[in-house]
C-alpha cells in the first residue's frame, strides 16, 4: 500500500498536477507517525509512511494548505473524507486546490493499548496474521492485533469515501457500528452516577487544548476561549466548573458538525473519553431529529441550523431515562 | 435529600421581548404573585439565548435557569423559537448527560396573553429548584456566597 | 470614565407601596460609575423627564438607568428625553420594577431587595451600552409585480394609480392568468372575459405600467427599498415593437398540430400563435419546440407573410436589470396533475375532464364554440357526474392536505350553467362537505339544488370505468341512504385540487421569503400581516399565499398594493439599530449564521486580511445588511467563533446582567 | 360501550379512525358492497364511536374480500380494511377458536365466487 501511494504521489508531482503531498512521516518511534507535507520525490522516498499507526486525520491541515499556491495531494482515509466534506460544506477548504486520493482506512493501532500490556521500549510493530510481533529493547513480544485497535477504529462508522478524486484500494461500505453503546450505558445510569463519572473524567483535564487543536470541526479563526471579548475566555481551568464549561461549549459548538472522527479522544494525553460528549449530541440528533451524519453529503442541512414545526419539546429530556 | 426550608434559590429567567416578557408584564398587571427569586432578563428572541449565558448563570450562583419564548409558530421573527427548541433541547440533554439535575433547567412557551401561565410556571419552577437545593454540580466555588 | 444617572420612579404608590424607592436609589448610588441616583413621584411626567434631562446636562451623563414600569411601556419616552438632552437614546436602560416587581410581590423587604438587584443589572448593562444610530436607506420608487393574473394586474393598477412606476413580469406570452380561461364567475355568473379584459387593457395602456410578458425573474439581489432584479425576457422570435397582432402569421403557419395550452390541450394551435383574441400584449410568439424553421431551418412562411417584418428567428433570451423598492409576488396556482388517481380514469378516458377543462369546453371561445360536447365523440352529454375534493383534503402521500376552497362554488356554478343551458342533462355532484362561506355563496349553492334540480349526493366516487358503449360507469356511495350507486354517465368532471405554481419555490429562494410545506408563501403574521411576507419589502397577492377565489384575490391584491404604496411613499426607511454585526477578524465564513437568518440579511464576501503571522490572506467573511436584519439574534448563537454579536443585546451585556443578578 | 374492546381494535389494526373525514370513498369503491350489512365507512365510524358489538355479530366481517381497494383509495390514509380485519380477529378470538375450518370451505364454493375470495377465505379462516 505504502509503495503504491508513494509511486502515485511521485507521478502526480512529476506531471505537475500537484506541487505538494500531504501524508504522514515517520516519527522518532515506530508508533508516532505524524502528518507532514512533502514537496519532492526524495522526501517522499525517505520519510513518507502509511502503516498501522498513521491514524491522524489530515483534513484539517487542508484549511491552510488549500489556500497556498498550487494544488496539494492529500491521502484521506474514509473517516477523513467525512471531515473533508464537512469542511467543504463550511467553505473552509478550497476544493480546486486539493487532489484527494482515497485510501483504505484502519483498523489502526493505539500504542497505549500495547503499552497497557506492560510492553515498553518498542522498536517496531509488525502485524503477522493478526498477531502483533513487537520488537522491543528487551526482546520480542506478541499480542493479538484486535486487542490493540484504537477506540475510533473499533467503532468505525464507515469504510466508504464520501469525496475523492481517485481511489487506491477497494471501496468499503457504511458500517453498522456500535458506537453509541457507551453513551447508552451512561444514559442508563442515575444522575448522580453520571455526575460522578464525568467529575472524575473531566477533572483529569489539563487544558492542553490538544482536543481543540486537532478537531477538524474546531477551525475557528479565533476560538471563543482565546477571545477576551467573548466573556468566557480562559487559559487554564481554574476549577471544576471551568473544566465542564470548556467541554460543554466545545461539544455544543461542534454539535451537528462533528463527523465523529475520534481525534479528540485519540490525542487526549489524559485519556478522557471526550468523543462520548460528541456522540451524545449525535445520538440525540439522530433520535430526535432524524438520522444525520455530518459530512456524509454536500446537501443535507445541519440539524442545528434547521428545524421542523413539529419538533419534540425539550421536556423529552426531563421525561426519559433515569433521573 | 433533605429539603432546606430556608433555602432561597436564585433563578434567572430569559424572556423574549415579544411574548414572554409581555406575558410577565401581564402577570404583574393582573397582580399574580410569583416568588422574588425569579429575575427576568429581556432578550429580543429566545433564540438569542446562548448556552454560554446559561452556563454563566450557573457559574455565578444561579440555582435554576428558565427560558421563555413565544409558542412555536408564533415567533415574532417567524422561526427563532424553532431554533431555540432544538438548541436548548440538545443542551439540556447534554447537561443531564453530565449529571446536572434536570429540574434546574426548563424551557416554556408563554404568550403575551398568558400572564397566569407565566406566574404558575415561575411558582412551579421555583419550588422544583427549591427542592433540589443549592446548585452544587455546576457551580464555580470561587463564586459561592457565604 | 462612565457617569451613570439612576432615576427611581414611585409611580404614585404603584411602585412605592411595595418597594422602598428611597432605599433602592441609595443602594444604586453605590454602584460603580453611578454619579447621581434620584427618586421621583412620576418619572414619566413632564417634570420627571425634565429631571432626567437636566441631570444628563448637569453631570454629563454617559448612561441612564430608569427604574420604573416595563420598558414596553415607557422605554421610548425616556429614550426621547435622553435624545432631547443630547444623550444617545440607546444609552438608556430600564429596570422593570413595577410589572415585574412591585405589582407581584407583597413583602416590602424582599421586593425592595429584588428591585435593587434589577437596578444593578440595568446599571451593569448600561456600562456596556454603546451609542447606536438608526441608519436610513433610500427607497427606489418603483414596484415589481411577479405574475400577471388578476392578482398581479389589480396590484399593478392600484400601485400605478398612486403614481408609482410598476413592472409586471409574466411568464406566459399574455397577461390574464387563470381568470382569462374561465367562462363565468360565481356567484353573479357574469362573464370572466367581460370583467377581466378591460383590466388587462387598462394595465397595458397605463403609462406607469410596463408589462414584461414571456419573461421570468432570474435573479434578485438587495433588500427592502432597494432590490435589484434581473428579468429574463425569453426569446419569442417576434419583435414586440413591430408586431401589430394582425394574426396573419398564425393563419398561414403550416404547423397546426400543437396542443393549445390556453384550451387545456383540448384543441390545437399553430407554432406561431397568439394565445387568445384579447391577449395583452397582442403579439405573436413562436413556439421553438414546434416551429419548422427553428427546428429544421425549412419554412419561413410567417416571415414572408409578415408585412411589418416582425419575425426574427435569430432572437435570443435577453436580460434586463432594474431596481425596485418593493416586490409583490402574485404567482398564482395550477390544478394538480391527476395521473396518480387511477380510479377516476382521467389519464385514459377523454370524457373524464377537470373543471378547468370544462370551463374551456363551455366557453364561447373554447374548442366547441360554447356548445358543451363530449371530447371523445363530440356528442351532447346527458348525464354528467361531478366529483369534489379530488386530491384535496388528503393524507400527504395521497394529495394535498388542505381544502382547495374554490371547488364547491365553481362546481355549483358549472352544474347550474349546464342545467340552465341543457335542461335535459342530469347533473350529479358527489360531495364530502359543501363549503360555501362567502357573501351570497350559500344562496348560490341552494339555488343550484332548489331551482336547477342538481342532484347533490353526500358521498364519494370510488371508481370510474369507461365502458365499450361510450358511457362511463360511475360507482359511488350515497352515505345518507347507505347505498352504493352506479350511474351511467356521459361525462365525469373532477374538481382537481389546486397547488401553487411550480415557479414559486425557486422564486422564494431568490427572495429569501418563507414557504409552507405546500409551497404556499407564508405571510408575516396570519392575522395581522396577511399580505406581507416576513421579508421586508416583499408582499403577497392572490393564490400564491393560499387558495382563493376571485373576489378574495382582488381584495388581497389591493391590500398588497396598499402596503407596497405605503413603502414607496417613504423617501427612506429608518432601520432598527439593534441589529447583528459580524467581527470580520473572527468570522470563519462557515455560513452557519446565513442558514438560520429568516430574512436573508447575511451575505458573504472574500476579503483580504492581514493575518497574525503578518501574511496577507483572502478570507470568506459574513456581513450583515442592517437594513434587512430585524435583530432576532439567531445568528449569534449559530456562530461558533462568537464573531456575530447583536447591538443592544450583546453577549457581554447579557452576561453582565446575568452576573449582576446572580451575585 | 366497551372501552377495552375499542382500544384493542385500535391497537391491532394500527389505524387511527379519527383521521376519517366521512367521505365514503371506501364504501363507494367496495366490491362486496351488496353482500355487506355494515359497509367499510360504517366499520370505521362505528369503531370510532365504540359501537363494536353489532359489528362483532355481523356477517359483514366475513364478506370483506380484503382486496384493499378501500385502503388504496382512502384519501386520508385511514385503511378501512385493516379495521375490518381487526374486528374480525376480535370476533374470532372471542369464540376461542377458528370461525371456520378449512374442510367446510369446498362445500360453500360456487361458480360466481371470485378467485380472490377463495384465497382470502383460506387466509382468514385458518390460523
Amino acid at each position: 500500500m505504502q509503495e503504491e501511494m508513494i509511486k502515485r504521489a511521485k507521478e502526480l508531482l512529476a506531471d505537475g498536477t500537484v506541487n505538494r503531498v500531504l501524508g504522514w512521516k515517520k516519527g522518532e518511534f515506530a508508533y508516532d507517525s505524524t502528518p507532514a507535507v512533502f514537496e519532492t520525490a526524495e522526501e517522499l522516498e525517505r520519510d513518507f509512511v502509511c502503516d498501522d499507526f498513521t491514524q491522524a486525520n489530515l483534513s484539517k491541515y487542508l484549511i491552510k494548505e488549500s489556500r497556498k499556491e498550487g494544488k496539494i495531494l492529500a491521502f484521506l482515509k474514509p473517516c477523513d473524507t467525512y471531515s473533508f466534506n464537512q469542511l467543504l460544506n463550511e467553505h473552509r477548504i478550497i476544493r480546486e486546490n486539493v487532489y484527494v486520493i482515497g485510501i483504505p482506512g484502519g483498523p489502526k493501532l493505539d500504542v497505549e493499548k500495547i503499552k497497557a500490556k506492560g510492553i515498553s521500549g518498542i522498536i517496531s510493530v509488525k502485524n503477522e496474521n493478526f498477531t502483533l510481533k513487537i520488537e522491543t529493547l528487551y526482546g520480542t513480544e506478541t499480542m493479538p492485533f484486535y486487542e490493540a485497535i484504537s477506540e475510533k477504529c473499533a467503532n468505525c462508522k464507515s469504510k466508504k469515501h464520501v469525496e475523492y478524486d481517485e481511489l487506491i484500494g477497494a471501496e468499503g461500505d457504511v458500517l453498522n457500528s456500535k458506537r453509541f453503546d457507551m453513551v447508552e450505558q451512561l444514559e442508563n445510569m442515575t444522575s448522580q452516577e453520571r455526575y460522578d463519572f464525568w467529575q472524575s473524567e473531566l477533572s483529569k483535564c489539563i487544558r492542553c487544548n490538544a482536543c481543540r487543536n486537532v478537531c477538524p470541526a474546531c477551525t475557528c479563526e479565533n476560538c471563543v476561549f482565546d477571545n477576551p471579548k467573548s466573556g468566557i475566555d480562559q487559559k487554564a481551568a481554574a476549577d471544576s466548573f471551568e473544566e465542564k464549561m470548556f467541554h460543554i461549549i466545545r461539544a455544543f459548538h461542534v454539535a451537528g458538525r462533528c463527523t465523529d472522527c475520534g481525534e479528540c479522544t485519540r490525542v487526549c494525553p489524559q485519556n478522557i473519553p471526550l468523543h462520548l460528549l460528541n456522540r451524545k449530541f449525535i445520538k440525540d440528533i439522530n433520535s430526535l431529529y432524524g438520522e444525520y451524519q455530518a459530512g456524509a453529503d454536500r446537501t443535507t442541512k445541519c440539524p442545528l441550523t434547521d428545524y421542523k414545526e413539529d419538533d419534540c419539546e425539550p421536556s423529552v429530556v426531563h421525561e426519559r431515562g433515569v433521573e | 435529600m433533605q429539603v432546606n426550608e430556608n433555602f432561597e434559590p436564585v433563578i434567572v429567567a430569559f424572556c423574549c421581548n415579544w411574548c414572554s416578557y409581555a406575558g410577565a408584564d401581564l402577570s404583574g398587571t393582573n397582580r399574580l404573585n410569583y416568588p422574588t427569586n425569579v429575575k427576568i432578563i429581556r432578550v429580543p428572541c429566545s433564540c438569542r439565548v446562548n448556552p454560554m449565558f446559561i452556563l454563566r448563570a450557573f457559574q455565578k450562583g444561579a440555582d435554576g435557569v428558565i427560558i421563555c419564548g413565544c409558542h412555536p409558530g408564533d415567533c415574532h421573527y417567524t422561526s427563532g423559537n424553532y431554533f431555540t427548541r432544538r438548541r436548548i433541547t440538545l443542551l439540556y440533554s447534554m447537561l443531564d448527560f453530565l449529571g446536572i439535575e434536570r429540574n434546574r433547567t426548563r424551557l416554556e412557551w408563554v404568550s403575551a396573553a398568558e400572564g397566569a401561565k407565566f406566574a404558575a410556571v415561575m411558582n412551579e419552577f421555583t419550588e422544583d429548584v427549591r427542592k433540589l437545593g443549592p446548585n452544587r454540580r455546576l457551580e464555580d466555588l470561587r463564586c459561592r456566597k457565604k | 470614565m462612565q457617569k451613570i444617572g439612576v432615576f427611581v420612579c414611585h409611580c404614585g404608590t404603584n411602585i412605592a407601596a411595595t418597594v422602598d424607592v428611597k432605599a433602592v436609589a441609595e443602594a444604586l448610588a453605590n454602584e460603580p460609575g453611578v454619579v447621581i441616583s434620584q427618586d421621583y413621584q412620576y418619572m414619566c411626567s413632564e417634570s420627571g423627564q425634565d429631571l432626567v434631562k437636566s441631570a444628563i446636562k448637569e453631570h454629563n451623563l454617559t448612561g441612564v438607568v430608569v427604574c420604573s414600569c416595563s420598558p414596553r411601556m415607557h422605554e421610548n419616552t425616556f429614550r426621547k428625553a435622553a435624545a432631547a438632552a443630547g444623550l444617545n437614546p440607546y444609552l438608556v436602560e430600564i429596570a422593570n420594577i413595577r410589572e415585574q416587581c412591585s405589582w407581584i410581590h407583597k413583602d416590602i423587604a424582599s421586593a425592595t431587595e429584588k428591585a435593587i438587584v434589577l437596578g444593578k443589572a440595568a446599571v451593569a448593562k448600561v456600562h456596556l451600552n454603546t451609542p447606536l444610530t438608526a441608519g436610513e436607506s433610500p427607497v427606489v420608487k418603483r414596484a415589481l409585480v411577479i405574475g400577471g393574473g388578476i392578482a398581479g394586474i389589480q396590484t399593478a393598477l392600484d400601485i400605478a394609480e398612486a403614481g408609482f412606476e410598476v413592472d409586471i413580469v409574466e411568464k406566459e406570452p399574455t397577461i390574464g392568468g387563470k381568470m382569462a380561461q374561465i367562462d363565468k364567475t360565481f356567484p353573479t355568473l357574469d362573464c370572466a372575459a367581460c370583467i377581466l379584459t378591460p383590466k388587462m387593457v387598462e394595465a397595458a395602456q397605463n403609462e406607469k405600467i410596463t408589462i414584461h410578458s414571456f419573461s421570468e425573474v432570474s435573479d434578485v439581489k438587495g433588500f427592502v427599498g432597494n432590490f435589484t432584479v434581473t428579468i429574463k425576457k425569453k426569446a419569442r422570435y417576434v419583435d414586440e415593437t413591430k408586431c401589430t397582432g394582425c394574426g396573419l402569421c398564425t393563419e398561414k403557419c403550416p404547423m397546426k398540430k400543437v396542443p393549445n395550452e390556453f384550451n387545456m390541450g383540448l384543441d390545437n394551435r399553430t407554432a406561431v400563435y397568439i394565445p387568445f383574441a384579447q391577449a395583452v400584449p397582442k403579439v405573436a410568439t413562436i413556439d421553438p419546440n414546434y416551429c419548422l424553421m427553428l427546428k429544421n431551418g425549412k419554412c419561413g412562411v410567417c416571415s414572408k407573410v409578415c408585412s411589418v417584418g416582425a419575425i426574427d428567428y435569430k432572437q435570443t433570451d435577453r436580460f434586463v436589470e432594474q431596481k425596485y423598492g418593493a416586490i409583490v409576488v402574485a404567482t398564482g396556482f395550477n390544478p394538480i396533475k391527476l395521473d396518480k388517481y387511477d380510479e377516476f380514469a382521467y389519464s385514459w378516458c377523454p370524457d373524464v375532464v377537470t373543471s378547468l377543462e370544462l370551463e374551456r369546453l363551455m366557453n364561447a371561445a373554447g374548442p366547441n364554440g360554447g356548445t358543451l360536447l363530449r371530447p371523445s365523440d363530440k356528442k351532447h352529454p346527458h348525464t354528467i357526474v361531478f366529483v369534489q375534493c379530488v386530491g384535496s383534503r388528503c393524507d400527504d402521500e395521497k394529495g394535498k392536505p388542505y381544502c382547495s376552497k374554490i371547488c364547491c362554488m365553481y362546481t355549483a356554478k358549472h352544474a347550474m350553467l349546464i342545467r340552465e343551458k341543457y335542461p335535459d342533462t342530469e347533473v350529479y355532484v358527489f360531495y364530502i362537505d359543501v363549503r360555501t362561506p362567502g357573501k351570497n355563496f350559500d344562496e348560490f349553492y341552494r339555488r343550484a339544488v332548489e331551482q336547477y334540480g342538481v342532484h347533490y349526493i353526500k358521498g364519494m366516487v370510488g371508481k370510474v370505468t369507461p365502458k365499450a358503449d361510450g358511457t362511463i360507469d360511475v360507482q359511488a356511495s350515497d352515505l345518507l341512504s347507505n347505498e352504493q350507486l352506479h350511474i351511467d354517465a356521459d361525462m365525469v368532471v373532477l374538481a382537481a385540487a389546486i397547488e401553487p405554481d411550480k415557479t414559486a419555490r425557486p422564486l422564494a429562494t431568490m427572495l429569501t421569503t418563507q414557504m409552507d410545506t405546500n409551497d404556499f408563501f407564508t405571510e408575516a403574521h396570519p392575522k395581522l400581516r396577511p399580505v406581507e411576507s416576513a421579508t421586508a419589502g416583499i408582499f403577497l397577492s392572490g393564490a400564491c399565499q393560499g387558495p382563493k377565489d376571485i373576489p378574495e384575490t382582488v381584495a388581497q391584491a389591493s391590500a398588497a398594493a396598499a402596503k407596497a404604496i405605503g413603502l414607496l411613499c417613504k423617501n427612506s426607511i429608518t432601520c432598527n439599530p439593534c441589529v447583528a454585526h459580524s467581527d470580520e477578524l473572527m468570522c470563519n465564513g462557515c455560513s452557519s449564521c446565513e442558514k438560520v437568518c429568516p430574512y436573508g440579511a447575511i451575505t458573504y464576501q472574500d476579503k483580504e486580511f492581514r493575518m497574525p503571522d503578518r501574511t496577507m490572506a483572502i478570507r470568506r467573511v459574513a456581513s450583515v445588511n442592517p437594513a434587512v436584519c430585524q435583530g432576532c439574534g439567531a445568528c449569534t448563537v449559530a456562530c461558533p467563533s462568537g464573531a456575530m454579536d447583536l447591538n443592544g443585546f450583546s453577549n457581554s451585556q447579557i452576561m453582565s446582567e446575568v452576573d449582576a443578578i446572580c451575585k | 360501550m366497551n372501552k377495552y374492546e375499542k382500544d384493542w381494535i385500535d391497537i391491532t389494526s394500527g389505524v387511527n379512525v379519527r383521521k376519517c373525514m366521512r367521505c365514503g370513498k371506501c364504501t363507494a369503491t367496495c366490491p362486496s358492497f351488496d353482500e355487506m350489512e355494515y359497509h367499510p365507512h360504517q366499520f370505521v365510524y362505528m369503531v370510532e364511536k365504540g359501537d363494536i358489538a353489532p359489528l362483532l355479530g355481523s356477517d359483514s366481517l366475513y364478506k370483506c374480500l380484503t382486496c384493499f381497494a378501500c385502503v388504496e383509495r382512502c384519501p386520508r390514509g385511514v385503511e378501512p380494511a385493516k379495521v375490518v380485519e381487526a374486528v374480525r380477529l376480535a370476533a374470532v378470538r372471542k369464540q376461542g377458536n377458528n370461525h371456520l375450518i378449512p374442510d367446510q370451505i369446498p362445500a360453500m364454493l360456487d361458480d360466481d365466487m371470485p378467485q380472490q375470495a377463495i384465497v382470502t377465505a383460506f387466509r382468514k379462516y385458518t390460523k
